[in-house]
């Protein structure tokens, strides 16, 4: 009887370690995979799960909050876990994370935050958008050392939150210093092409030798943009500075190639620490901190960006 | 042929008609009559000036002289549903009525019985059945139009002009693609529309079907009136002569079939199940084989068959003693097989390029895109069609789809004698076309057997068929139950033929 | 009228006067707002200016809409050559970045293309599936594969061959410019010196009729989506090398739809017959010129697509068989009459039999 | 009596029951009532603006600017509560006038100045879309009350919510289905995609329809942004990018011919279930990459053409051989 009340009780205690094992589910949205930056936050995710025996239910939602939605619901219906979510937007949640609340499920957002309610979701993982721009404007602040600098911007997709952060970043971040203006802004959609085909039109608009930097939303735009700075016969990084987000590998192997000068770094392993607090929330209920900040890191000529890049370039950017 | 007196008031009165194009004057000063209760025709050839009159009369032209007057009153239709509101219905010859739609829909577009702000459905099946059995027919008015056949169709097209309009009916060619009993029962419902006193204007290429129906006609001739005449007082001759200005040449019905030639063309039992029964058929050079039937009979589908539209599932072919198959149409090409089809628009012009592209179609599809014809080449065949077969028309460059019906018809057998056939299949050759190229067409018929090109000719039209075939196979049911030779074709002959039950 | 083999050719240039004078006209605002537009140097080995740009710039909707063309002219439309060309670029890569070479990467990618186009062609031509919803299927699950051959990612390489093809000069000139100009021409000359142009015009106007005067519609059906397909593996190998990276994902995005308008632009009708591949190139550098404006223009990005809507609604009206026809009758009032109305214009009902 | 004309129809409930029966035996779960009240609420705005598309088909046209005027109705909504203070259902009134009118706008030029509706309504899109922009580019929250009552309102039970926009969407097809089967108006949109120049000869008045369809179309756009303005709390400009593709992809599924005058309203309502189907079991799985959910979604698409193209070609040799024998009948009946 006795043995029969310890194995019991023994089995109670093991059980959320067993669930943990074996038995958790986590339904992850994904907004797509627009980008290699995307792609390799799948990646990771996938394997940071992989690696503490999660099965994770991935739904690709093509870019488009309402399939976000509907999986998020379809989460719900099928009862997993846990749900991790990269909203593509930061408005329209409430509704679908009350549902997930009166479900029981503890909601996790990755990459973005969200405007709701704190309670309703346990934790937002999520790196400082503003912040990023604010460092790269930093970083051009510092370059130039007071010589007067005209700056073009090539945003991300128009009315997307990070185009909109990061702009709001960046001139924070050069605000008060007169020597550098922003002449020209255009959005380059996040693409290499796009942004290729905008730089082109700027270099010809103001002039190669009248742009001095270049601030792009992500590095996918920054390395198209090198070349159409090439084609004009100016050495990017040199005659023009280029400081952009992400820290994608290609962004590393430009800057050690000296095509490029700075990136600020966004790590796509938002999953570890996401599930580190979910584990911990659902073993002993936890509770993390509201919002987990990945480090917003500056890369410059300075870093070992050779072997960064060997290092990155199998995560699926 | 009922006696008709005049009655004091026309019901509409249009006077002083005219309508110019640039470049022509389409009509020209031209009055019309109507009376209530009498069958109007409308007569002329193409080109005359019947469609611009009817457009005019229907408000789809503005007239650019002259006045309406419906019942006293001055009228000015803006669009068809202007008119049909003033009391002019039209039912044409194609284009009626909407296939997707049931023939109650059909029959109430527009104007459908409402309760309480909704279609009463069932209230519109239950009158659109009430008032089809008015015109004698007994169908579902809840089924698809398609369900019923042509003639049907266009009778309930004419019982939708007149429960709309009441006034006038106007019906531009509508017996062109029906065969005789439907024809009939088509006349039947004129006739009643008649008895209601309507006044019905009647437009055909088939003077016999005029003389049947009709009480007057008013002959258009280059877009003038040439004459308004009672018809029981005329001859066919006589109306011909106004049409055409000129003496029209009795037909010949040169029996004296030269020397048959050797059998080019051997049918053995081809055949489709669903489609058509197997039938044989052997045709020489030299030779016009007729082929009659009624509508549905499977004339159509003979045709069809053998030229590949329609793949056989079983039987076989051979030219000159070889075996040949015959997949699709391009096959048949390649044998110099030639097929001039039933239905003109759908299956024969490419309505937008110009005529010279539409003659040149067959012969530089058989030649492949690879060799382009010529320019020279092209103009040189264009042009020597034009001329052989009096084709008029403005321009080579015009689309083909502004000429008239008979000169796109010449335009296609251009088409096919361009690629100098062995073979030449003509469905319904002389359809829907006015009678001077009508009789042209016959005379080309007769001159390419002369020439020693076999032919197989479909037509409704016995006397027609009587006057060119040299034999004359008699279809039923898809099925051939005769053949008539020599002194057996005539009229009547090929009517008990399709009248007997037995197969042959 | 369209140019052709058969028959005097009637004057090339008045086909094309219109998209002409819109051409000048978008050009003429792109000098508004940025009055170097027309200055072309020679700057490090190539020529560099805004109006390389537009030819540079304008070379994947314009190797589009030469097959889009032969599409419109049978009536049908093929949504989905932005997915071919996603597909196309990244099978390119993926040759090259396996060590193989540009000619071998090249092929890979007509052939990828190829197989595309002729998927599509035997979907509308053998299963007879109407050509939107039949390209429909490959628009949404093209780029799907293209993610597949990729893995998702950019695939980089750094071939200079294929490279080339993209970002390269020939004597100064850029590559694309030529490639389109050459693929332009050498289609143009295909269809109107062979009877090719004439028989898909007849398909367009008439299928049926077609294949009874002894036409191949069915394989002539499946050749004009495989062209149409190779034209755009042609822009995705373009697009592709042009950044020396197959994006999977946003490359030739809603491209199909500014091909398709290239060639309504080009004053051909979308319901079949009668084509100019000059009029739609044309109109393929005519959008070019309007988002040559926008960028030029240094408006906020915002505004781009409201630009770029109201010149094309303006551009479109411009050209609608209505107004056509009230400039034509307001010629006409002169004796000469001319049997020239559009070949698009739908008023059949209104001729005179 | 079960006619042939509703045969598309039957076919398209077949699969969707055929598909759920499928479904649910690899997932129980999906048997839930919480998946139909999912399938209801996330479906709405999408069914709506699929109502409009399917009479914009009918008549043989095609409107590709309803994802664009969507997202514009909402930027609209949320730009004008937080800027005024009129209330939303007055601005509900409004953005519906907007809407409708941009609608008859795009109707007018494409009967008037003759020009292809599918130019038309890109043209539209992009204006649409742009003007969405010029109002604002971020994504800007709703929040006022009457928006929190309207959430409110759902019907509960076992955890699955059956919410007002649902209910609206239900609402909408019924609407629909009545208006074109049994309305004159309705009766028109099939006449003109029978065939323009038959419909115009028998007295429908072209103009007034077509703009009306195109009207109606704009106006369900607008309801279908008001109804995910609801939906999502917020307007955003980059929202419902491709819709008019979903939209049209269900409009085809539910049965209607892209080539107009043959479809029912139903079938939309089945296509649209039958999509939602598709994406919850895609869900369900979890395990497709996001290349491989794009690839299975286009396969599906063209496995449902495949299917629905069989059965047309069946019941067409069906009628084919009805009609040979009715053809026999008749000439022997002469």
């Amino acid at each position: 009887m006795k043995l029969k009340t310890t194995l019991l009780a023994s089995v109670i205690a093991l059980a959320p370690m067993a669930a943990m094992a074996a038995d958790l589910t986590i339904g992850f949205s994904q907004i797509g995979s627009e980008s290699g930056w995307r792609a390799a936050e799948t990646t990771v995710t996938k394997q940071e799960a992989e690696k503490r025996g999660i099965d994770l239910k991935f739904a690709d939602a093509q870019q488009k909050q309402e399939n976000q939605i509907k999986a998020i619901r379809s989460f719900i219906a099928q009862g997993v876990d846990a749900i991790l979510i990269a909203p593509v937007v930061a408005t329209g949640w409430d509704e679908v994370l009350e549902e997930a609340k009166d479900a029981e499920i503890p909601v996790v957002l990755l990459d973005r935050t969200v405007d709701a309610d704190e309670s309703l979701y346990l934790t937002a993982v999520t790196s400082d958008l503003v912040h990023e721009g604010e460092v790269a404007g930093q970083w051009l602040v510092d370059e130039m050392n007071g010589e007067d600098c005209r700056i073009v911007e090539l945003q991300g997709t128009t009315g997307s939150s990070p185009a909109i952060d990061r702009k709001t970043g960046f001139e924070q971040g050069i605000e008060g210093h007169d020597n550098l203006e922003i002449v020209r802004s255009q959005t380059g959609d996040f693409t290499r092409a796009q942004g290729k085909v905008v730089m082109e039109s700027f270099l010809k608009a103001e002039g190669g030798e009248n742009i001095c930097a270049l601030y792009a939303h992500n590095d996918d735009m920054a390395v198209g943009a090198i070349q159409a700075i090439k084609e004009a016969g100016l050495k990017p990084g040199e005659d023009i500075r280029i400081v952009a987000i992400d820290a994608v590998p290609d962004a590393h192997k430009a800057i050690a190639d000296g095509e490029m000068n700075a990136t600020i770094e966004l790590t796509p392993n938002m999953a570890g620490p996401a599930l580190d607090a979910l584990e911990a929330y659902l073993a002993d209920g936890t509770e993390p901190e509201k919002w987990i900040q990945t480090e917003s890191r500056l890369f410059t000529a300075d870093d070992d960006n050779m072997a960064i890049f060997n290092e990155k370039k199998d995560l699926g950017y | 042929m009922t006696d008709t007196l005049t009655p004091d008031a026309p019901v509409l009165h249009a006077r002083g008609i005219s309508k110019f194009f640039p470049g022509t004057i389409a009509l020209d000063d031209v009055e019309l009559r109507l009376m209530p209760g009498e069958v109007h025709a409308l007569l002329g050839e193409n080109g005359a000036g019947k469609s611009t009159l009817i457009k005019c009369l229907t408000g789809a032209y503005r007239r650019d002289a002259g006045t309406m007057l419906m019942d006293g009153q001055e009228i000015h239709p803006v669009s068809t549903a202007d008119s049909q509101r003033l009391g002019i219905g039209t039912v044409y010859q194609e284009v009626n009525l909407l296939p997707n739609l049931t023939v109650a829909e059909n029959l109430f577009l527009g104007r459908q019985p409402m309760r309480g702000g909704f279609i009463a459905r069932r209230r519109m099946n239950e009158e659109a059945r009430a008032v089809l059995a008015g015109y004698g027919l007994r169908i579902d008015p809840a089924e698809p139009l398609t369900a019923y056949s042509v003639a049907i169709q266009q009778v309930i097209a004419i019982a939708r002009a007149v429960e709309m309009s009441g006034k006038v009916l106007i019906l531009d060619e509508p017996t062109a693609s029906l065969d005789h009993d439907e024809v009939q029962l088509l006349f039947d419902v004129i006739r009643q529309v008649k008895a209601r006193g309507l006044a019905v204007v009647f437009i055909t290429h088939f003077l016999d079907q005029v003389f049947a129906i009709s009480d007057r006609a008013t002959v258009l001739r280059n877009g003038r009136v040439v004459g308004e005449c009672l018809l029981a007082e005329m001859t066919q001759r006589d109306v011909v002569t106004m049409m055409l200005g000129r003496q029209l040449e009795a037909r010949t019905k040169a029996r004296d079939v030269g020397p048959a030639g050797k059998t080019l063309v051997e049918i053995d039992d081809l055949g489709k199940r669903g489609m058509m029964a197997p039938f044989s058929l052997n045709i020489r050079e030299g030779e016009v084989v007729g082929l009659a039937g009624l509508l549905g009979s499977g004339r159509t589908e003979t045709a069809n068959l053998i030229f590949g539209v329609e793949p056989a599932d079983q039987g076989r072919i051979a030219l000159r003693g070889q075996d040949i198959s015959i997949k699709n149409p391009r096959d048949a090409v390649a044998h110099r097989f030639a097929l001039c089809p039933e239905d003109r628009k759908i299956d024969g012009i490419v309505g937008d390029l110009s005529v010279r592209d539409n003659i040149i179609l067959a012969l530089q599809a058989r030649q492949g895109w690879m060799r382009p014809i010529p320019r020279a080449k092209v103009e040189e065949i264009a042009q020597s069609y034009v001329r052989a077969l009096d084709i008029r028309l403005a321009s080579l460059d015009m689309p083909i789809r502004l000429l008239s019906g008979g000169n796109q018809q010449k335009a296609l057998l251009a088409r096919w004698l361009a690629t100098n056939p062995a073979f030449l299949i003509l469905d319904e050759p002389t359809r829907g076309i006015d009678v001077g190229a009508h009789a042209e067409i016959i005379a080309l018929i007769e001159q390419l057997r002369a020439d020693g090109m076999a032919l197989l000719v479909a037509s409704s039209e016995l006397e027609e068929l009587v006057a060119y075939s040299t034999r004359v196979v008699v279809l039923r049911d898809r099925q051939q139950v005769r053949e008539l030779t020599g002194d057996q074709i005539t009229p009547d002959n090929i009517i008990n033929a399709i009248a007997t039950e037995e197969v042959a | 009228m369209t140019s052709q083999t058969i028959g005097p050719r009637p004057s090339v240039l008045r086909r094309i006067l219109p998209q002409l004078v819109i051409l000048a006209v978008a050009l003429a605002l792109n000098v508004a707002v940025f009055p170097e537009f027309f200055q072309i140097d020679f700057r490090n080995g190539r020529l560099f200016g805004n109006l390389i740009d537009v030819l540079n710039r304008g070379a994947p909707v314009a190797l589009l809409c030469i097959g889009m063309t032969l599409v419109i002219a049978t009536k049908g439309i093929d949504l989905s050559v932005g997915a071919v060309m996603a597909i196309a670029g990244a099978v390119a890569a993926s040759v090259v970045v396996d060590g193989h070479g540009w000619g071998t990467a090249l092929l890979a990618a007509l052939a990828a293309g190829g197989l595309c186009g002729l998927w599509n062609g035997l979907l509308v031509a053998v299963l007879r599936i109407q050509p939107i919803v039949a390209t429909l299927v490959l628009m949404v699950a093209g780029r799907g594969i293209a993610q597949l051959v990729t893995e998702g990612k950019i695939l980089t390489f750094d071939n200079p061959g294929l490279i080339h093809l993209g970002a390269g000069t020939v004597a100064g000139v850029p590559t694309p410019i030529l490639i389109w100009l050459a693929l332009g021409a050498l289609v143009t000359f295909v269809v109107r010196k062979t009877a090719l142009g004439m028989l898909i015009e007849a398909i367009g106007i008439n299928e049926r009729s077609s294949r009874l005067a002894g036409i191949n519609s069915r394989v002539l059906l499946v050749c004009v989506y495989l062209v149409s397909g190779l034209c755009a593996a042609l822009a995705g190998v373009i697009v592709a090398a042009d950044i020396k990276g197959a994006d999977a994902n946003n490359a030739g995005l809603w491209l199909e739809l500014d091909a398709i308008l290239a060639v309504v632009i080009g004053g051909n009708s979308l319901l079949g017959g009668r084509f100019s591949i000059i009029a739609s190139l044309i109109g393929a550098l005519i959008i070019q010129s309007v988002n040559s404006v926008i960028l030029l223009s240094g408006l906020p990005p915002e505004f781009n697509l409201v630009i770029k809507a109201l010149l094309i609604l303006g551009i479109l009206v411009i050209q609608s068989p209505r107004i056509g026809n009230y400039i034509y009758l307001l010629k006409a009032s002169g004796p000469q009459p001319e049997p020239d109305a559009p070949a698009s214009s739908p008023t059949k009902e209104e001729t005179a039999r | 009596m079960i006619r042939s004309t509703h045969l598309p129809l039957l076919i398209t409930l077949a699969t969707f029951v055929l598909a759920y029966a499928l479904c649910a035996s690899a997932y129980p779960a999906m048997l839930s009532l919480r998946v139909v009240a999912n399938l209801l609420t996330d479906n709405a705005f999408l069914g709506i603006a699929a109502v409009g598309m399917t009479f914009v088909i009918l008549s043989g046209g095609i409107d590709l600017s309803i994802g664009s005027v969507i997202a514009f109705t909402g930027v609209f909504l949320a730009v004008i509560l937080r800027e005024t203070s009129i209330h939303p259902l007055a601005a509900f009134a409004l953005v519906l006038l907007l809407t409708t009118a941009f609608g008859t706008a795009m109707g007018a030029t494409i009967h008037y100045l003759e020009m292809p509706p599918f130019i038309v309504t890109l043209a539209g899109m992009f204006l649409a879309r742009g003007a969405a922009y010029v109002l604002s580019t971020e994504s800007v929250p709703i929040t006022h009350e009457f928006y929190d009552t309207l959430q409110g309102l759902y019907w509960k039970i076992d955890g699955a919510r059956f919410r007002l926009i649902g209910g609206l969407m239900v609402l909408t097809f019924i609407v629909g289905a009545l208006v074109a089967h049994r309305t004159r108006f309705g009766q028109n949109v099939y006449a003109l995609g029978g065939g323009e120049q038959a419909a115009k000869l028998m007295g429908v008045p072209v103009a007034r329809t077509t703009i009306g369809i195109y009207a109606v179309s704009g106006g369900l756009a607008g309801l279908s942004g008001i109804v995910f303005s609801l939906y999502t709390s917020a307007g955003y400009s980059l929202a419902t990018v491709g819709v008019e593709l979903d939209a049209i992809a269900a409009v085809v599924i539910g049965g209607t011919l892209l080539t107009g005058g043959y479809g029912f309203v139903a079938g939309t309502f089945f296509g649209i279930l039958i999509m939602g189907l598709i994406q919850t079991y895609i869900v369900f799985d979890g395990t497709l990459s996001s290349w491989w959910t794009k690839i299975v979604i286009g396969s599906l698409l063209f496995a449902f053409i495949l299917l629905q193209k069989g059965l047309t070609w069946a019941a067409k040799k069906r009628a084919a051989q009805a009609r040979m024998r009715t053809a026999t009948g008749s000439a022997a009946l002469s």
